[in-house]
Formats: C-alpha cells, structure tokens, sequence
C-alpha cells in the first residue's frame, strides 16, 4: 500500500527525521490559508499515488498566498496518470545546497533490507544507477544484527565531506530504518534529501510503500489508505477479498490463482485481444465471491466479453459451476460469458453449466479463443 | 527417485487442527505419505483422525514431536501472524525441510525467518506456496495428487493453479512427472528455481525439466545463466504476466514490475540468450517438452 | 549492582509481569499500616542485598496486622550477614500450588544471555543443578536473533503441563527477556515463580543485578542504588573512583592493577596475615584518589599495617611516590605504611620516599612480608 | 616469530586523538610498530603528529582507512558507550585483529559485538585488556616496551599489571618472551586461553608458556584440559584471588567468583589435575620456568 508524500512524512517526523512543516489543502482556499500561515513562499504539490507528479505538472512553487491559490486550482482535480488529484500539500519553500537520494527496501536476492545512496538526488534514481551506477551505494543490512551505527556513517561518509552533514545523515539514515521497520514498509525513500545554506540536512520528499500483508496488525497504517486515490472497481474488489487490477481492454477475466490469471491475460493478448483486467478469484467457490468478482468486471464499460478460466485442483469444479450460476441468477450481466472449468469433478461441472445454457470448454486456449471472438464481435 | 522428498519422508504437520491444515493432512495422509505427527500448541496429547482408519498423535511444540517421532519434514498452515515464527520453530526442531503453504505472512516477518533458517542449515519451500509432489512416493502439500502420474519430467514453478494446468497437459500426453514443486509467489523465498533446477540434475530419473515463471524479480533470470553454464538436462520455460502493468501487483506478493525490472520480456529474452525454449502459452509447453526429449 | 527485591519487581511490573502488589515499609507502624491495607494477610521480607534471608529469620508471614508490626519489628535493624536490613517489602501472601525457577544471566563461554529454569522453584537452584541435573533446563539465546516465541514457549513447556499455564509462562519468559535486556541487567531471576489454585502463573520473588557498565546511560537504573545497604567505605571508594571490597583482615593493601591486588591479598596470606580488603587505585597517580584510598583503608579499625604495592608500567613510579607523599602530608594515619614501587623510574621514586622517611622495597615479597610483620607485632 | 602479530603488523589506531590513544599511539610508534592510520570521525585529512619525525593520517571511518592504507590490525581506545560499535566498525572494515582496550565497556554491547565478529570470522582481543606485545617485532596496546626482551617464552595473563610483575621478573632471569599477550578482565572476551596456547604451541620460537590467571568463569578449566590434551610444550600456571570473597568484583568485571564456581581454588586443581605446574607466588614463577626448560 503506498503512502501519500504527506504521510510518509509523518511518520518520518515520528522517527525524527528533519522534515519541514506542511498542511492538506483540498480546496483552492485552503492552500491560500496555509501559505498565509507560512508566510507566502511556498511549494503546492499534488498528492497522488504515481511518479512524475512534477513533468505533469502536480508541483508548482509560489510566491505569495494568492499564487498558491491559483496554483491549487490548477493542481486540484488535475489527471496524472489515470489518478484525479483530490488533496495538495503546501509546504514552505526550503533553500538547496545540495540534492541526494537516501532509500531503504526489501532486496529480493539478499533477502533483506538494503540501502541505496546516491549523492545525485532530486532525479529518478534507477537512471541514475544505469547511466552512473559509481554515483550509487548500496548496502545490505544483515538482519541478524540489524543496521549499525557505523554502517548508517560509512553510507553517509559517502554522501558529504562535510563532518556536520554527514554526523546528521548517519542519524536520518538510522531513523530512517527505524521508520521502514517500526512500520513494516517495503520501501522507504527519501528523494530529495538536502542540504541548506545553514548546513541543515533535511527531507523534503518522502515515498513509502507499506506491506499489504503487515497491515491486519498495524491497524494506524491500514487507516491511511486513501480509497480515493484508487479506481472504484479496485477498492470493491479488496472489500470483497479478491486480487483485482483495472486494465484497459475489452475481455474480462475471472480466474483462480495469480499464476493462471495472468497467463490467461496472456493468452487473451496472444489471440488478439487485450485483457480488461487481472482477477483472482483465489480458491473460492463461493457464490458471494463470484457474484462480486462478475459485478466488478461488469461494471466496466469496456467490457464486451467476459470469461472464467477455473482449474480446480482442490476445489470441486461441480461447486465452482454452482457458484457461478448462483452468482448470475443475483445480479444481470449484459456481455457474454463464456466458462472453462477442469479438474477435479470437471464433467459434472460442465453438465451443471450446459443445463443452464452457458457455453462450457475443457481447454484453456478454446475459451479463451472465444472470449475475444465474443468481444471483437 | 525424486527431490526433496523420497519414501522416507516423515511429515509433520504445524497447525494440523486447523481449517485447511486438518483438511490437506486427511489428503496427504490418503495419498500415502505418512504423516507421523501434527503440532497444534495447547492440544498436545489429542489425536488427530485421517482418513480410513489412520491417525496421527498431536504435539504441543516441534521439539516434542520431532524428537518423539523422528520427523523430517514439517507441513506449515498456521496463520499469516504466526507462520514466520512456525518456520523458526521447524528450524529449530531438527527437521530437514520446512513447507510453508501459509499466504500473506509479512516480508519484514520473512526477512527474519529466512535468516534464522539459513544460520541453521535448514531448506524453506515457500511461504504462499503449493508445496511439492513426487507421484506415488509422496506428497507435501496441496497439489491434488489425481493430476499427476510418474514418470521422466521435472517440474518447477512460482505459481500453483499454472501448475495444475501444466502437470495435467503433461499427465494427459503421458508424459509422467519425478517431482512438481511450487516454489511460491512471494518475494522473499527459501527454496529457488535453481535450487530445484541443480536438484532435479542430480535427479537420475528425471530427464527433462519445466520452469514455470512470472514477472517480479531476477530468479527466471539467473536460472536461465544457471542452465546453460551448469546443466546438461534441456529445460522447457514459460512466463506468465507478458501483459500485466508496471508497478501493480498481480495477486502474488513478488508478482510486481518494479519500474523497468522484472518484465516477462527481459525473462523471455533471458531464457532465449541462454538457449532455453520458451513457450509462448501453456499449451505449447508440452510439444517444446516432447522435442526437447526425442 | 543488585536490585533490592522490590526494585525489581518494580522492573518486572514494567515489562508486563504479574507480581503481587507490595509496598516498602521503614517503621514497623508503616508495616502495620500496609497490612491492614492489605487485609492482614502478608509477608514481611528483608530487603537486603543477600541471599539466605529466609534462614536468617528475614522472611515472615503474618496473619494481622499487628502480626505484620511485630514481624517487622524483629526484621528492621537485623543483621544479615554483616548487612543491617533498613527496609522491608509487605505485600499480600498468594495461594501456592507449585514453585518453579526462572532466570536469565550473561553466560561467558557462549557470550550470550541464558536462559535457566527448573520445576524445582523456591530452593537453591545451584544446588539443583547439582543433584538433579535432569531437572533444570538451559537455553542460550542467539543474541542475533534474540528469544523466539517458540523458545520461550519450549521453556515453558518444561515446567508445566497445562497448556493454560504453559501459555501465560511463555509470556513471561518474553517479558523477562525484555526486563534484562532494557535495564542492561547481568542477571534476572524470578525464584519462585508459582501457580495458584486458580491457575494464574505469577513472580512471588524477584532478583536482578545491573551491569555497572550500562549505569552511566541509565540514570534511572543508576539511582536505585541503595547506599544505605553497603559497607560506607565501598561507597566512599566508588565515589573516589577506586576500586575496593571490605574484607575482614588487618593488612590493608592499595595496589595499582585488579590482578596485582588480588595477587598481593594472596601474598598476605601466604606470608601470616590476612588482608584488610581489595582496592585498586587504576593507572592514576593522581594524589586525590590515593589520598581517598589511604583514608578508606585507613577508617578500617582492624587494619594494623598498610602496604602499597605499585608496578608502574605506564605510570612513571615518581609521579605515584609524589602522589602518594602528599596525600600523606593531608591525612593523618595511625597505621605503619610500606611501600613497594617498581618499574619505570622506580630508581627516582625510592630516592624520594627514603628522603621523606619511608621504608621503599623493590620486591613484592619483601613488602608484604614487612606489612605482615608490621600487623602482627 | 611471534603470534597474532609480526613484522607486516599494519596498525590503524581507533580513537587516535584521546588522551590515552594519542599517548599510546606516541609509545607504539616509538617503539616501532608502523601506525598506518588512525580514525576519529569528524577529524578525517587531519595529520597525527608521532614522536620524532614519525606522522599518520587520520581517517573518518575504518572503511576510508583500511582501504586506502591495507592496516591488517586495529587498535581501539574509543570511549566505553562507542567500543563495541567500534568493534564492530573494525570487524567489518577487512582487518584481521582487532585488539580493545578500552574498559568499562556494557556486557550486554559485547553480547551483540562478539556475535558480529564471530560471524566475520575476526579475531577480537579484549576489551579491557593491555594489548600484546612481541618484543622487538610488535607492539599492540599498553604494554611497557622496556620491561620485555626476546627470548623463547610465551605470555598470556588476564591481567595488566600482574603481567608487568611476571614479565619484569622473566626480563630479569634472562627469560626473554616470543608474544606477551593480555586477553583482559571482562567477563565476555574475545581471544581466550586456549586461543593462545594453541597459537603458542604452533609458534616455532616459543619453548614454554607462562599462563596467568584468576578468579571467575572457567577459561582456565578449559585451558588445563586443553594443555593435558592437546600440548607438548610446557606450561607454568599462577591464578590470582585465593584470598578473593565469593559474590564479589574484584576490579575486573570478569574476577567474580559466582556462587562455589570460579575459585582459585577450583582452578588451581584444575592445573594439578592436567599435570600443569602452578606457582604458589608470583615470585615462583620464574623458578618453575626454568625448571620446565632445563
């Protein structure tokens, strides 16, 4: 689940890291109101889950209140990348020295949190490791012993020569793990990190990403998810207990287990059709599940087809077709279904379907086959 | 022959009175794999009742049922909150493989459990996985065992549905399987695909392998290096996910394009450079298997 | 340095252990007065840093109050091996069922807290370990990873059988843990640890020494130290920045160096006498702190001679002979002094103690043979 | 020859710019050990000034300091709230020894920094110990350069002074030393007894080993055992803290005697028992020598 900047921030403030003060605005008129407050030179930016918020236009710098009125107007309800900008944050302008980037995840390969440095912030930072990869510093935290005070200094040792900047960052790096493991993150990133005239270190942006599956013990972190910030479709899919991601075609896809999901997508492309969405279904032959799952992609309007692909393994297939009938008696669907049901029980299933004059298919690439057939017609 | 799991298998099962623990154990118990003990802490002493007239004595802990019964091989289904801290205990146990079919354990929770196994010398396979099947020798996990058959092929994958579709196109061209092992769609896993890949080389009677991967991550990568500089067995690759979007998770925890990395392209392309046949749907992987074989 | 009882079971409520509630009482009304709060049944314990105290007539129950005055009346002011009891904890006497062990201590070879319990509680659990070895389990945490909940849960399957009992025992063998690791203990023992006839599991006694290395970072820790409850003179030492231990002989010794001095306590008997106590003056040469030593050992009414015995190493021995004429020069003392000074510049320092009428040795033996000679004329 | 030190000894001095490591690091210059680097964070591209025309640079970090200059050996005088974390600086910066000498340094810090050196395979000496010395090729800590002289005798002591005692008195008889080393008084050290005598057995130069130990723990147990089992060479012992009360802390954090465990009595019988001779006094010590050698 990925935090707004504002967000991040408060929990980096509760770590201790240096961050500059700022307020929600969702009104032109707030944003006015808060840059008052911090006396006119301010920075508007929108709060969105999506990178390039700047190239879109999501971050303006103001002058005095009334520019930062003017600049929320134009911010709020803007479209970057498919997401509507419902909240600002007005925070107040800082002076830069210097730019760095400061980032913790999860490494897949070392199994463990690593860092990753670089000294030229402020710009995407997996650019930044291709075309200059000696600019970057990574650093695996053994999590047996956790990330020392030593290790924090030599990854800072390689940001600054400066023995008061670089004293400061060891300190924000060591918060900053603090923040990735007090919240169970999967990403903690602070881009950019600066340095002002003062000699002051300081974040001035902040991403966070926290792990969905940390989330049913740290109700506070679940409470920050803003559905808002989401397709409608995706919020009712988790409501529901289903994996669900919105694409852009016209072929529907209700499948059980990632795996087969996503090569049913492919399989959908392959025959010349574009997948309207992932969906897994899970295990499930519940008819409260499927009835969700088939209102879901109903809702689409792209949607012209729309397709099961179940392998029941441990699940009987008889239940599964009994589940989905059930599903279609509740609620009324206007593209064509079609249904691929295998395995354990399959004939039954296929009996229990045809009786109630769907179309059924033992073979993967048959159904699918149709499905784009159905929706290019 | 077949890996990571022989005749000699001696299952245990963590958490075996619970809703899908007590019902995959009466299923692995049927398939024959003998399942010597379960762990439940709090109901040591009860007995848990298999199918037919089978049954199986239940611990309060792992050391308990290890040293009481010679396990091998812990089964874990304990919940999401408790898992990590299953597989530490299994670790700790003296048990020699740990399968953990639990989904959506926390990855901080993984980061530490995989360390503690790794100091110990112990094998993970999973979490959020299938778990593995070597037909008629045994069975641990949930791959429904009516789907597979023995015979020469190897069989590895992230996901688990995707294997049932493979090992039943498999089954069904009668060509049999030495062992099918879900290594899992998590991010962080115990067990990889050239952990499998290196075992089922060593496997005499396992002559062709399948690897079936997915976006999110580098092990389909270095897997396709690891074939073509250390294996001599030819390898059949399929990757799902060629249309899923950058950034969004689908469904499995490590089924994520991160940025420009991961993509199904750059694993395909890997898979090619290193002189791996790939095919383009599932149900190509049959005919590449049976060319690769004659 | 050891907690009082009541010290740390204050430490232990922290943590989340269940510890029967107890107040301090200085006077036998106060006594009187927690008792009754109490409703009459209670136990009157010495606090005193030593074990024993039972034997020693330092633990008693009470069934009134006016029990309660009279038992406190007899334990206040008791001297319990060589310490005199200030104070004593009331607190409400529990319903036993069974007495277990649990303690956890820093264990030099495996460089790692362990863990220690039996069944058998409330008794000497070396003695324990002695004849019924089977009967006590250790456990060594890997500080990399720290005590595991199934750790704790296996340590608490030792000692019960009931799962009930089992699960509030792993609990607190976590929360002991996390009592000796955020105070800095050396050692943290819950001697018994009982079961009541209603199956609460719960801390009846309580004992934990703090690493005099951790205090300068823990004042809180720091200022539960009981001055009132050791010997004045170690008091005295600590705050001159000496080491020093009171013994019971009459050659007071003041070497420079533990394994010297120790060496020198030795010698003193070998020789006939027996020393007066430890005290190590460091590498300092400083009149100050030899000036406090020699006022220390000199307070000692047993103490019929004193021996210096300095190997300067580091330290030039002129330095440590100017040191220590001065601080002669501010103190009076009865005793005869010996001084033993050798190793760099030892010539010099031999000149300057004879010209200010000192008997000056070059060897250890002859030193120490002279001090015994000195005491027992 | 000499052990856990020689001529390629690379010194880098953390703490160089204390009062007692600026002194020290005067006195190891000045007896020839080449100080390659010293480390003080904040005073990195400052110069440290020797004695005669002898000068070090000093470094932020270990890592700047064993990279640019190979030290291979670390000698710490930091304060006691920043030694481990020092030691564990150096444990990760690639050198090989790392000799401590600071004192008063948590138990419970050294807990976590022994555990991180162990896992990186780096010899740690101490803390609170006075270093080793090798007459005439090393000096590494405190140790008085003008009390010891070469010759064929190995040293090793808990404690500081008491080895000034016993090397002054070898120094005097003729007996010169191949290494004297102060393993320390804390009760959780690094290199032990047996660490040493093992390396004083394999050391071509040493004939016999003077051991000197005292109360608490049960090194010198082991270290009697070991000698009976595994020695050829001579070993002459002294334990200090006969006179020593149980339950107390005779300076050193380690010289505790724990309920009946850790006397000098115990110990001394340990020495018997394995056949090791053990001088009554420290004044026998160099008697028991030579008769060991003749």
């Amino acid at each position: 689940m990925d935090l707004h900047e504002y967000q991040a921030k408060e929990c980096f403030r509760t770590a201790g890291i240096p961050v500059p003060p700022g307020k929600i605005a969702r009104t032109p008129e707030q944003a006015e109101a808060i840059a008052m407050e911090y006396g006119g030179n301010v920075v508007v930016k929108a709060q969105v889950h999506s990178g390039g918020r700047g190239k879109a236009g999501g971050v303006k710098l103001a002058v005095d209140p009334a520019d930062a009125r003017k600049h929320a107007q134009n911010i709020l309800g803007l479209e970057i990348k498919g997401l509507t900008v419902e909240k600002v944050l007005v925070t107040p302008t800082e002076e830069i020295d210097t730019e760095a980037y400061l980032g913790v995840l999860i490494d897949r390969s070392s199994q463990a949190p690593i860092f990753i440095v670089s000294a030229a912030g402020g710009i995407d930072i997996e650019e930044v490791a291709e075309t200059r990869p000696d600019e970057v510093r990574r650093f695996v935290v053994d999590p047996r012993h956790g990330l020392l005070p030593h290790q924090a200094f030599w990854l800072a040792d390689f940001l600054y020569d400066d023995p008061e900047l670089i004293k400061q960052t060891a300190k924000i790096i060591g918060q900053l793990y603090e923040a990735f493991t007090n919240t169970g993150a999967s990403m903690a990133e602070i881009n950019p990190l600066i340095t002002t005239p003062e000699g002051k270190v300081k974040a001035i942006d902040a991403k966070m990403s926290i792990d969905e599956n940390e989330l049913f013990r740290r109700p506070d972190i679940a409470s920050l998810r803003d559905t808002s910030a989401e397709p409608k479709a995706e919020t009712l899919a988790r409501e529901a207990g289903l994996s669900f991601v919105k694409l852009d075609g016209e072929v529907g896809c209700c499948v059980n287990g990632a795996g087969l999901a996503m090569a049913t997508m492919d399989l959908v492309k392959y025959y010349g059709g574009e997948p309207a969405n992932f969906l897994d279904i899970g295990g499930s032959s519940n008819p409260d599940k499927v009835a969700s799952a088939l209102q879901i992609i109903a809702s689409d309007p792209n949607v012209k087809s729309i397709l099961f692909n179940i392998f029941g393994g441990i699940t009987r297939c008889d239940d599964v077709a009994n589940g989905i009938i059930e599903a279609l008696s509740r609620i009324e669907i206007r593209a064509p279904i079609v249904i691929r049901l295998t395995g354990t029980n399959e004939e039954l299933a296929l009996e229990i379907l045809q009786n109630a004059g769907f179309s059924a298919y033992a073979s993967m690439d048959d159904v699918v086959e149709e499905a784009v057939r159905l929706a290019r017609a | 022959m077949a890996i990571f799991s022989s005749s000699s298998t001696r299952l245990v099962v963590q958490g075996i009175t619970g809703r899908d623990g007590s019902f995959h154990t009466r299923e692995t118990m049927a398939y024959g794999t003998p399942v010597v003990a379960g762990v439940t802490p709090g109901k040591g002493g009860e007995i848990f009742i298999g199918p037919g007239d089978l049954t199986t004595p239940i611990y309060n802990s792992m050391d308990q049922a290890v040293s009481e019964t010679d396990a091998n091989t812990s089964l874990i289904f304990v919940p999401p909150a408790f898992a990590a801290g299953a597989i530490m205990e299994a670790a700790e146990s003296g048990v020699d493989l740990v399968v953990a079919i639990t989904e959506g354990v926390p990855v901080q929770d993984m980061v530490r459990a995989h360390a503690f196994a790794r100091d110990r010398g112990v094998r993970v396979l999973g979490p959020n996985c299938p778990g593995l099947i070597s037909p008629g020798k045994a069975k641990i996990g949930i791959l429904p065992g009516h789907i597979v058959t023995e015979g020469p092929i190897g069989l590895v994958s992230r996901s688990g549905t995707l294997t049932y579709e493979s090992v039943h196109q498999l089954t069904a061209m009668g060509l049999g399987q030495t062992t099918c092992v879900g290594i899992g769609g998590d991010p962080l896993i115990g067990t990889n695909f050239i952990d499998c890949l290196s075992a089922f080389e060593s496997d005499q009677e396992t002559e062709a392998i399948v690897m079936i991967g997915e976006i999110g991550g580098t092990d389909e990568q270095e897997a396709a290096e690891y074939i073509s500089g250390d294996m001599s067995k030819p390898v059949v690759g399929f990757i799902a996910g060629q249309t899923a979007p950058p950034g969004r998770r689908m469904g499995h925890a490590g089924a994520i394009i991160s940025g420009s990395s991961g993509t199904a392209a750059e694993k395909i392309k890997a898979f090619e450079d290193n002189g791996v046949g790939v095919a383009n749907r599932p149900a190509d992987i049959v005919g590449l298997v049976q060319e690769v074989l004659s």
